[in-house]
């Protein structure tokens, strides 16, 4: 019955999105709780999924493999390893919170927006366990449309600047890599990204394949200087828009950024280690000084995004210094495991600060920072896990946050002491924006009459702040069990790394 | 004794008179359709010198079409100009640009 | 001597003539009340010459009149898709013809040697062949244009699209004329397509056979609509009738593609090394001036020419690469743009009635409010044009792209992409409108009741979505027309 | 025999549990639940550390160190949660859960009136909680764990009263300080598991001597000791959270919490996080004396002046907070002459009479109605003769008068220091020596301006105890005006005054009965590793003679002179002529400036690292995303192409004859392409035939 399970996973929510659609503008509910529902199967398939994968063994799991396009020898394969199991399991319990989080705060067109969010899950997934390029590039720009959708139709007043800026943005970094992969394509005769791996390329080669992978990626992350487009759309998107971009969509990235350059040009990849690690750890120092001033908390939380997501870029080139300099196999898994925790962290963490936000904004309709102050003497409940999830934000151990920023730091100083010195610098930075946005919106008396009349935190949003925090403190107690999941699959990659492909 | 090249050169000579009249008058249509047909001329006389020199007569073959379909076309030509002075009492070309850019 | 398979080959084609010529005479002895009847008979009539295209289909490729006429694969896939296009297009104009009272047997007739013109002219065999098809085709399209009598735009789209034909049709004929004394000089003349091929190892008069064919190349370059032989587009597109221009989008550029390959390929192959860079220089020329003068474009109707010179461009850059897989690759291009483009026309003609004419982008705003199902099908029609996936309109490029780089002619892959960020974005633009602004009260956005209209709209339009999931038979049938 | 690990987790966890149902279940448990399930949780903790201890020291039970589970494991690295307890650990759990309970027991009185009441209990239950995890961890994990564990509880402890604006600012500025500490500790614990290829104690302390001669290449050319920059980047966290300078800037503003967990967090167990770390790192530390002589010159720096701040301070508490201060400045330099038993030593001391004093000011501030000016007081003793007494005592230890604990803990430091050979080891002995003198000034000056002189509040009519005067509530907005009280000072209730005495008593005699064993008795053991070469300790052992000779040639030493000094001097000013100060102040003007602008360190951070980010990020986002990267490279280019393509646009003037030219041009342009490029093609061809 688990042949085909990626398959279920990838579908159940794409279609179920259509009858979610028929269910129509007339009858919001039915529409809202078939969301749910299909939300709900989708995430238990995940835990099939999660049962399934033989964490110890390693390597790609579950395949499936149909001959898609026979001309073109493109085929329809899926398989997972533990990195793409986490970040499916992670998807997919998003995408209940994300359904519930919008439940009655979307009334114009709920179906149209329900159905998006399903699609969008359903692609997201697809991307993460798509075996063949070609079909990885389709889903990875597919998932553009129904995000294109849900900021356009759902977002803030500026939202038609934000969302186009978003699509073309990101469409713009894809294109290259697109050509990339057509031209391995006329070298190997086939998508299949196993085979590419094998495929020996001219160091002249790998360089633009690498650079036409590398903007395709580095757009998605966002990696510095071609973030801009992600605080515009975080501030403009409607708050399931932010937490799926957020926890999800930025993974992508990175994810490609595994699956693509890591096994395809290695050589490249070690030899611009060091450009990917300086934007990396300028997206740490400078993107924090940037968040320290942002009056918009969605603003805020977006550039603390970028600064995150600098620690994943940061782990992923850092093994490739680790292994092919000093020749440090373990560290270098160490750093590639961190890089790994943190998206998963991120995720959540992140994910957890916009839903925050969005409760917030739901009650002020303002997301300014100086229009808040004294939310804790309305909303102690509220200001509990608002509290929880900033201190996750600046890493505090015990909580998700902490565990990846750890590992990434600790092996980076193997690599070499600077780039751990301006690395563990988020600790300041990263505490002084999260922690000052908390004074600023939390403590302090009540300024604002408005914030007095904030009302607490009902049940539903309870049960969807819950569910974020038991996820990062589960993690930040505990990492085992998914440092586990991952380990077998991370070493594989780190022992690909020190392949030389020339 | 007139040689293939003279007839050749005389059918540039007649095109490109015919394409100068296409683009040079700015005034009236009907020259337009002028320099059209003059145009197809320039073609047929290309195509009857080849055939007569190279003994083939499927050039010549081709003019007898050339001819037909160019009467057709002179006849569609007319009726659209005649369309175009209805509707704008004007066949001056200078005047036909309501769609630009 | 013609015999009897000569007829049989050509079948449809005759079939098509009587069919045409017989509503001609219908039309005159019908009353009034009675003429809506033609439609049905002309969608009918495409059908039953579908049919006998596809049963008719000869195992291998086979000529009739002493190799005037072709019929082998690509023609085939060329006349289906014709037929099959135009067919659809007919069900979209019923009601916009009914709606303005515009001469329905006329419409349909012209319609029906339209299309024999195209038929011709795809299965051509002979220079004769590709001037009588190409010719039968501009003259119903320039009256086709010119059809709504009393339009001013319509009568000046009309003249310029004659006038600009003719001179194009008049270079083409006058490289014909270069070509056929060429393959004189040293050898016995022709206008057979399969022999020219031969011309260019045995002419001693080889600059004049590449002249001729430069001449031939304005010609396709006007018919395909590229840079810098595309200016009547614009104009035409706009003044036209929606469904002539809707014709003129479809079914006329798979005619230009036929025509290109015949002429290029068939006739002109072993000049592949020269009309290759200069059909790559259009290209680009095309793309450039294509996306970006769309952008500024305010007519919905204006905006889709630009961005059809813009697909041309796609389109060359397959024919480029000068190799099977490279015409494979144009012709599935040219298949599926002609597919989006009537799936955007159709959604104009939808939303157009008497007395308004859907062709401003600003008539969309807020279409999702107002009708969700077509504005679905407008942004499946504009993700598909701006190559998005899932859609086919993805495929499309990435083939031609592939097909490009196959030529090592990375850099041009590399400014098709280039031009294809741009492009994105006025087909985004138009998405923004129907789905991300709100409809202006009193707002003027009616659909079309007609049924048929709706179920064969909603088909094309998801056939993008389908193609894009599966678009590997469409591939096979035209690798396999070119022997792939 | 050894410790059973389920009594270490019990330990560890029961004032979690209690933290867990007075936090989430308060509501229904109400105030008296929520203090009974947290002091019960306490108190089950006590009784088992001093359980521990009695086992590790008389029951002759080795040293426990197991992993409890695995955090994560990748390759041959793992990194568990587990404890380490040995004696030094035992000696801090019982400080720590002792001083935690008295604590938990105080606040039933002095937070008898807070709407916090339930929340206030549930943080200090898990601030013990995260101490625990912090002095039990036996690897380099879980000590960040506790570490940062503890600054959290700190932060919200000190912004417990959250309206208030200063207390808000207080807690972010202590966080901000304490992760620049942590900076340092984070990239110590890199260096370590760099150097040593482990996070755990044991295996990184063994492989501690494979340090020598290793080095860090920082910048070409530039190779740095390896011990040196493990331990200097360990100490930058002891810095931040003890409190040394010139991190120490948070610990004054810290006073804006409740002082129940000013004497728990801020004087006896956070603060003492650090010392506790370098003593527990002494393996590590012993392998670089350039790093010992770092810790002993910032401890010494740190003892002399920040006690001097503590002179000019009018606000009770601050002063005992620049007091502690100074006094953490003493272990660190015990620390750096590596005399590690004697900084634990005095840690535990200090923190019996520092909480004491803590706890004592704040019963004293309950009496004024939460008025902490020491201006308006005065002539207290004769309304609360228990806080007065115990108030002396806790002076007397920290002033170290010879047979008070504090005596012991100091003074062998002060000699131990005069002992030492290590670089700035004579700089740092003439600052604990003057130390010892302003010790005694601000103390003195603080018990006299507090209980003795004449009254300087003046006490509105009697009226009915409303115990307005305990809600915090009106102290926030102190709508009554300085000195003026409702009605008349009286000694606390017995919640407050019962941790007074059992703080007392320790106070005044712990050090007597274990100087001895803990300081010269090598009581630690293997916990604590001193290279027998600068072993002052030992040198000083030579010749002790028992804690009563000690003590009485205590009364012949320089300190206890400089001592009599400080406190003849303050009864005549504040007792017999209370003008002097005013004119000593006047004297001594630029001095008292220095001293009252806290040389100038808060104004100097605040411009340059508060203000100065601030405007740096404004100056990066303006100048960076908003203008180079939107812009110019996005919005510039999206602009560049819309004027294009207008220009472009022209080409189609809609005049046929255009349009005709147009098709021509291209003609001519692919002819001329040909001709131009083309002819090469043909020859080639032709060639071909």
């Amino acid at each position: 019955m688990f042949n085909h399970l990626l398959s279920l996973l990838i579908w159940l929510p794409v279609v179920g999105a259509i009858p979610v659609l028929l269910a129509g503008a007339a009858r919001p509910h039915l529409a809202r709780w078939l969301s749910m529902l299909v939300a709900v199967l989708t995430f238990v398939a995940s835990l099939f999924l999660l049962q399934q994968y033989n964490a110890a063994a390693g390597g790609m799991q579950l395949t499936e493999s149909y001959l898609w396009i026979a001309s073109w020898g493109v085929h329809y394969g899926l398989a997972v390893d533990g990195i793409s199991v986490a970040l499916i399991v992670m998807t997919t319990f998003v995408g209940i919170l994300v359904i519930a989080g919008a439940w009655e705060v979307i009334q114009n067109r709920p179906h149209q927006y329900m159905a998006a969010m399903l699609m969008l899950e359903g692609l997201l997934i697809g991307v993460f366990c798509a075996t063949d390029a070609l079909l990885f590039y389709a889903l990875f720009e597919a998932i553009l449309i129904p995000m294109f959708i849900l900021i356009g139709i759902w977002g803030g007043p500026r939202r038609v600047y934000a969302t186009l800026k978003f699509f073309i943005y990101t469409f713009f970094g894809s294109v290259f890599m697109l050509i990339a992969l057509l031209y391995l394509y006329q070298k190997a005769g086939t998508f299949d990204m196993a085979t590419l791996a094998a495929l020996p390329l001219t160091m002249k080669e790998q360089t633009w394949i690498f650079f036409a992978f590398l903007i395709a990626f580095a757009i998605k992350v966002p990696m510095v200087p071609v973030h801009t487009w992600l605080p515009d759309a975080h501030v403009e998107a409607p708050t399931g828009g932010s937490v799926v971009l957020a926890a999800v969509m930025l993974k992508v990235g990175t994810y490609g950024m595994l699956r693509f350059i890591l096994p395809i040009v290695p050589d490249a990849g070690a030899h611009y280690a060091w450009l990917v690690i300086v934007l990396s750890l300028v997206a740490i120092v400078y993107i924090g000084y940037v968040a320290l001033v942002q009056e918009d908390m969605k603003k805020l939380v977006a550039y603390s995004s970028v600064a995150h997501m600098g620690f994943v870029t940061l782990g992923i080139f850092v093994a490739f210094l680790l292994v092919r300099e000093s020749g440090d196999v373990g560290m270098a898994q160490l750093a590639m495991q961190g890089a790994m925790v943190q998206m998963i962290s991120h995720g959540f963490v992140s994910g957890a600060m916009f839903t925050c936000i969005g409760v917030l904004y739901d009650r002020m309709h303002t997301r300014s920072i100086k229009d808040y102050g004294g939310v804790i003497n309305v909303m102690p409940w509220f200001g509990f896990f608002y509290v929880l999830f900033a201190m996750a934000n600046c890493g505090l151990p015990g909580t998700s946050g902490f565990v990846g920023e750890f590992m990434v730091i600790l092996a980076s100083f193997s690599a070499n002491p600077w780039i751990a010195l301006f690395a563990a610098f988020t600790l300041i930075i990263g505490a002084a924006y999260t922690l000052w946005l908390v004074k600023r919106v939390m403590w302090g008396d009540i300024t604002n009459s408005h914030v007095a009349e904030m009302k607490e935190i009902n049940g539903r949003e309870t049960f969807v702040l819950a569910f974020f925090a038991i996820a990062v403190l589960a993690l930040g107690i505990w990492p085992q069990p998914l440092v586990h999941l991952m380990n077998s699959s991370v070493s594989q990659l780190v022992q690909q790394l020190a392949i030389h492909k020339i | 004794m007139i040689s293939l090249a003279h007839y050749i050169v005389l059918g540039a000579v007649l095109f490109c008179i015919a394409v100068a009249g296409l683009f040079i008058n700015r005034k009236n249509v009907i020259v337009l359709l002028m320099s059209i047909e003059l145009m197809l001329l320039a073609v047929n006389m290309n195509f009857v010198a080849f055939s007569r020199f190279l003994g083939d007569v499927s050039g010549q073959v081709f003019v007898f079409f050339i001819l037909t379909v160019a009467a057709a076309e002179a006849a569609i030509g007319l009726a659209i100009l005649v369309l175009l002075f209805r509707n704008r009492s004007t066949i001056n070309i200078a005047d036909i640009d309501s769609m630009k850019g | 001597m013609p015999n009897i398979n000569d007829i049989l080959i050509m079948l449809p084609e005759f079939y098509l003539v009587a069919a045409a010529c017989l509503l001609l005479l219908m039309d005159a002895f019908m009353k009034p009340a009675q003429r809506p009847l033609l439609h049905w008979v002309s969608i009918i009539v495409l059908l039953v010459a579908m049919y006998l295209v596809i049963v008719g289909q000869p195992p291998q490729t086979v000529t009739a009149f002493a190799g005037m006429f072709v019929r082998d694969g690509v023609s085939e896939v060329l006349k289906v898709f014709t037929l099959g296009v135009t067919a659809m297009l007919m069900v979209y104009s019923r009601p916009y013809l009914i709606d303005r009272k515009l001469p329905i047997g006329e419409f349909y007739a012209l319609l029906l040697f339209a299309v024999i013109g195209i038929m011709l002219l795809v299965s051509a065999g002979n220079l004769i062949t590709i001037y009588l098809g190409l010719e039968l085709l501009s003259l119903s399209s320039y009256a086709l244009v010119a059809l709504s009598r009393d339009a001013r735009l319509t009568s000046e789209a009309a003249i310029k699209y004659f006038v600009l034909g003719a001179l194009a049709s008049g270079m083409l004929l006058y490289g014909m004329s270069m070509v056929y004394g060429a393959s004189g000089m040293g050898g016995t003349p022709s206008l057979d397509l399969a022999q020219l091929h031969q011309v260019m190892a045995y002419t001693t008069a080889p600059t004049l056979l590449v002249f001729g064919m430069i001449f031939m190349l304005v010609g396709i370059g006007f018919k395909l609509g590229a840079a810098p032989f595309h200016m009547w587009i614009p104009d035409v597109y706009q003044g036209a009738p929606t469904p002539i221009t809707a014709f003129i989008a479809s079914a006329s550029k798979l005619a230009a593609f036929g025509m290109a390959w015949r002429l290029l390929d068939g006739g002109m192959g072993d000049l592949s090394q020269h009309w290759q860079l200069m059909l790559a220089v259009l290209a680009v020329v095309s793309l450039a001036i294509g996306n970006l003068v769309a952008i500024v474009q305010t007519n919905l109707k204006r905006m889709l020419a630009y961005s059809t010179i813009s697909h041309m461009g796609y389109l060359l850059l397959g024919l480029s690469a000068a190799g099977p897989e490279g015409y494979a690759a144009s012709m599935f291009y040219a298949i599926c743009y002609a597919l989006m483009g009537l799936a955007a026309f159709g959604v104009m003609l939808a939303l157009s009635r008497a007395g308004f004419e859907c062709e401003e982008i600003a008539d969309l705003k807020g279409l999702n409010q107002k009708a969700p199902w077509f504005a679905f099908l407008m942004l499946l029609a504009m993700f598909s044009l701006a190559g998005v996936p899932p859609l086919v309109g993805f495929w499309a490029k990435a083939l031609v792209l592939e097909a490009a780089i196959h030529a090592n002619m990375l850099w041009l892959a590399l400014v098709g992409v280039v031009f294809a960020i741009i492009g994105l974005y006025y087909y985004l633009h138009v998405i923004k409108v129907m789905y991300f602004d709100k409809a202006e009260e009193g707002g003027t956005l009616v659909v079309q009741q007609d049924k048929s209209l709706r179920v064969v709209l909603s088909l094309n339009a998801l056939l993008l979505l389908a193609l894009g999931m599966y678009w590997g038979p469409l591939l096979d049938w035209c690798r396999h027309a070119f022997g792939l | 025999m050894s410790l059973s690990t389920s009594i270490l987790l019990t330990i560890a966890l029961a004032p979690l549990a209690g933290c867990l149902l007075a936090g989430f279940l308060g509501k229904f448990i109400g105030r008296a639940g929520a203090h009974g399930a947290t002091i019960l949780g306490v108190g089950i903790s006590c009784a088992l550390s001093f359980y521990v201890l009695y086992q590790l020291t008389l029951g002759g039970a080795e040293a426990y160190n197991q992993n409890i589970y695995t955090w994560f494991q990748i390759g041959n690295l793992n990194a568990s949660v587990g404890f380490l307890v040995d004696r030094l650990t035992a000696m801090m759990l019982v400080v720590v859960s002792f001083v935690s309970l008295l604590v938990h027991l105080y606040t039933i009185g002095y937070m008898a009136d807070d709407d916090g009441y339930t929340r206030f209990f549930s943080y200090i239950s898990l601030f013990t909680f995260s101490m625990f995890m912090l002095v039990m961890s036996n690897n380099f994990v879980q000590l960040f764990f506790g570490w940062e564990a503890v600054g959290l509880v700190s932060y919200l402890l000190i912004g417990f009263w959250y309206k208030r604006p200063t207390a808000i600012f207080a807690n972010l500025k202590a966080f901000l300080v304490n992760r620049v500490g942590d900076f340092g500790f984070l990239l110590g614990i890199a260096a370590v598991l760099y150097f040593l290829h482990t996070l755990d104690y044991a295996t990184a302390f063994g492989a501690a001597p494979g340090l020598l001669g290793r080095t860090l290449q920082i910048t070409a050319g530039t190779q740095w000791d390896a011990a040196t920059v493990i331990c200097i980047c360990l100490f930058v966290g002891a810095m931040g959270k003890s409190a040394q300078v010139p991190l120490h800037v948070w610990l004054p503003d810290s006073m804006e919490g409740p002082t129940p967990i000013s004497a728990l967090i801020h004087a006896a167990t956070m603060v003492t996080a650090g010392i506790f770390m370098v003593a527990r790192m002494s393996p590590l530390f012993e392998m670089s004396s350039t790093a010992l002589s770092f810790v002993l010159v910032i401890g010494a720096t740190t003892a002399l002046f920040t006690g001097l701040i503590g002179i000019v301070q009018n606000d009770i508490k601050r002063v005992i907070a620049y007091s502690t201060l100074s006094q953490l400045g003493y272990m660190t330099v015990a620390l750096g002459v590596s005399m590690y038993a004697g900084a634990v030593f005095h840690l535990m001391t200090h923190a019996f009479f520092k909480a004491l004093l803590f706890l004592g000011a704040g019963s004293v501030i309950i009496a004024m109605h939460h008025e902490q000016d020491m201006r308006y007081m005065g002539g207290l003793r004769k309304y609360m003769p228990i806080t007065w007494i115990t108030m002396w005592i806790g002076s007397l230890a920290l002033v170290a008068v010879p047979f008070t604990s504090g005596f012991y803990s100091k003074d062998a430091i002060i000699e131990a220091v005069g002992l030492s050979h290590r670089w700035g080891a004579h700089y740092a002995y003439f600052c604990v020596m003057a130390g010892a003198l302003v010790t005694g000034l601000y103390t003195f000056r603080q018990m006299y301006l507090t209980f003795h002189g004449e009254e300087r509040f003046t006490v509105l009519a009697q009226h009915g105890h409303g115990g307005h005067g305990h809600d915090d509530a009106h102290a926030d907005h102190g709508h009554h005006e300085p000195g003026v009280l409702a009605h008349a000072p009286k000694e606390s209730p017995w919640v407050v005054t019962v941790p007074l005495v059992l703080l007392a008593i320790p106070s005044l005699l712990v050090g007597f009965f274990s100087a001895g064993p803990v300081l010269f008795g090598n009581w630690f053991g293997s916990a604590i590793h001193v290279d027998p070469a600068d072993n002052v300790l030992g040198e000083l052992g030579q010749d002790f003679h028992g804690s009563l000779a000690m003590a009485l040639h205590g009364f012949t030493q320089l300190p206890f002179l400089l001592v009599l000094v400080a406190f003849v001097s303050c009864t005549y000013i504040y007792v017999f002529n209370p003008a002097m100060a005013g004119k000593i102040k006047r004297a001594l003007n630029p001095l008292w400036v220095v001293l009252d602008r806290k040389y100038w360190f808060d104004t100097v951070y605040f411009a340059v690292f508060a203000q100065g980010s601030v405007k740096l990020g404004r100056l990066l986002w303006q100048a960076g995303d908003k203008a180079a990267i939107d812009d110019v490279m996005v919005n510039g280019s999206v602009k560049l192409v819309h004027r294009i393509a207008t220009s472009v646009r022209r080409l189609q003037s809609g005049y046929l004859y255009h349009y005709a030219f147009a098709m021509i041009l291209g003609l001519i342009l692919l002819l001329g392409g040909y001709w131009l490029m083309g002819s090469g093609h043909m020859g080639s061809v032709l060639a071909g035939q």
